[in-house]
């Protein structure tokens, strides 16, 4: 079986993939996995349809940054993460006050951040976002010292459940009441 | 929710055996309480942020000047580690002390709000406020590996090794390795037209390996190639003579010329 | 939902468990995904139904030493497989050297290539470039023994982008005369 012959047999493989992949699949990733010529437009159409097919199952299937997954559906979570009890630890205030600068922020410099936290940024703490694959280093401020510049990565979208930097809750929701100067 | 969230972290210091779990007024710290505090502020601007939104605190009502005196004995009674947090506090008791005595100074007939030297900070604070807020929310988000579970079932993987690739540098370079160890080549130069020679070799070898005995002149396409290639064929099947892998026989004068691997019959 | 009320929602559970799962679940991992107390009998009973709701899909439940997993049938092995190809070794400095020397010197015997490399020749070296199809014999010379003549085919040009051996750079100091080959 190395040519498909109908939709529900490319159907069937594109489901396969997806439940089976280590990672997001992007379209790319979808055009390799047939011998013969795929198009985008053909793929996208197959994609929503699998993901009717699914509409009132276990799993859901999502479009993220980097390409689509299959994920359990929320209202398994509680189950599922019995499993493993021991998860992942949580990031103190500080990488996540830092995170938040670059995502809102980015692309920002240590600088930038110290400036808005108002304190110094231990390199620990950038290396714990790094290291998770949330943020990188794009580019060099040309200031003197050429400072790294910070932004977030796809993968930070993609384990936040994003397409883009557009779908994280506005900035403006987070303004709180004017700090009156005359009391 | 707002304060519900800005004060998530319970201040609980014991100092000699005494429980304070609220900030005392005036704002000293005793300093062996000094880093449980510090550990409960994410910083100077989380701690002010505090009091103005939890105490209602006006920005100028802190004492600044006691304030500061208290900081300058934590900072020589601070080991060296901690230095440099202490600092952050310092730096912002001197720019709440600049605040403050510019207020106290005359004012002009009219102040225009962006003079005012304290939006500066108040911009500061809301900004760190929200980022406060939004750094909140990134961490109640469901993330992969925590709340959100990714499909990841099994399957059989064949093996399809590819074989490597081999470009022509690399064959090229491998060339040059064996002339380079093989002294008696040292001086050994392949042109082009040796080449070109060696596979016209070959090539009249794999054709004699199946038409066993060729008659000379049907080695030569004469239609189709040109002076240069038959002049490359004819040295290719002198080379194999010279090697004897060919054996070239003519019955008597003038009949055909027949070619064949040597050691057939 | 963190009581389970029937059969289907627990099957959903089980279901959305085995899909999300790193590594096969036991029935001792399963029984831990429910607060309520689960009977191994039930347990089974459920993995059968499971395993009958996925009898024509793209996916089987299968049974293994170490617990149960979903896995994509065979057949669509082939296609996942061009996802990940694996990642492609590079031949030996022993490969390289003997193709260059049957490139550079064809045709020749095992004999030759060890006296230009002062080695032996690993029969298995020669098996690899046949395999391959980018060597093959032409012949035999004609002494004791007879050994093979080798040569370069049509096919390991087509592989290197060659029109001809002549296209092979050549290992020269200085310009020689050239025939040349298009006229």
């Amino acid at each position: 079986m190395n040519q498909t012959h109908n939709i529900a047999e490319l159907k069937n493989v594109l489901e396969a993939a997806l439940l089976t992949s280590q990672g997001p699949l992007s379209l790319d990733d979808m055009t390799r996995l047939f011998s013969e010529r795929m198009e985008r437009a053909t793929l996208r159409m197959l994609l929503d349809e699998l993901k009717q097919d699914w509409a009132n199952r276990t799993m859901e299937l999502v479009q993220i940054a980097t390409g689509y997954r299959f994920q359990a559906r929320v209202e398994y979570a509680t189950f599922l993460t019995r499993l493993n009890p021991e998860k992942q630890s949580k990031y103190s205030r500080v990488v996540m006050e830092t995170l938040a600068i670059i995502a809102y922020r980015q692309p920002v410099t240590r600088g930038d951040i110290e400036e808005i936290r108002g304190v110094a940024v231990n390199p620990n703490v950038m290396r714990q976002l790094q290291e998770r694959d949330w943020i990188d280093v794009v580019g060099q401020r040309d200031v003197p010292g050429r400072p790294s510049l910070y932004a977030t990565t796809k993968h930070f979208l993609d384990d936040l459940n994003l397409r883009s930097l557009a779908e994280l809750p506005a900035m403006e929701d987070f303004v709180q009441q004017e700090i009156p100067l005359d009391t | 929710m707002t304060e519900a969230l800005i004060t998530k972290d319970p201040i609980n210091a014991k100092i000699k055996g005494e429980v304070f779990t609220t900030l005392p007024q005036d704002l000293y710290i005793p300093p062996d309480a000094l880093e449980v505090y510090l550990e409960a502020f994410e910083g100077p601007l989380d701690l002010l942020l505090y009091l103005i939104r939890k105490h209602n605190l006006n920005i100028l009502d802190i004492p600044m000047a006691d304030l500061t005196r208290q900081y300058m004995q934590y900072v020589e009674k601070m080991q060296s580690i901690k230095l440099e947090l202490a600092g952050d506090y310092l730096l912002m008791s001197a720019m709440l002390i600049e605040i403050k005595s510019r207020m106290l100074l005359p004012k002009p007939a009219e102040i225009k709000s962006e003079d005012d030297p304290r939006a500066e900070l108040v911009r500061r604070l809301m900004e760190y406020e929200a980022i406060k807020l939004a750094a909140q929310r990134l961490d109640e988000m469901p993330k992969v590996g925590e709340d959100i579970l990714v499909a990841s079932a099994y399957y059989q993987h064949i093996s399809e090794m590819k074989p490597p690739e081999v470009s022509l540098e690399d064959l090229t370079e491998a060339w040059r390795n064996v002339l380079k160890r093989a002294s008696h080549f040292k001086n050994h130069k392949v042109s082009r037209a040796e080449l070109s020679v060696r596979e016209h070799m070959s090539i009249i070898l794999r054709r004699l390996k199946t038409d066993k005995m060729v008659e000379f002149s049907d080695l030569f396409d004469v239609v189709q190639d040109g002076i240069p290639k038959l002049v490359v064929c004819f040295l290719a099947i002198l080379e194999l003579a010279r090697e004897g892998l060919l054996r070239i026989t003519q019955q008597v004068a003038f009949s055909p010329i027949y070619v064949q691997i040597n050691g057939t019959d």
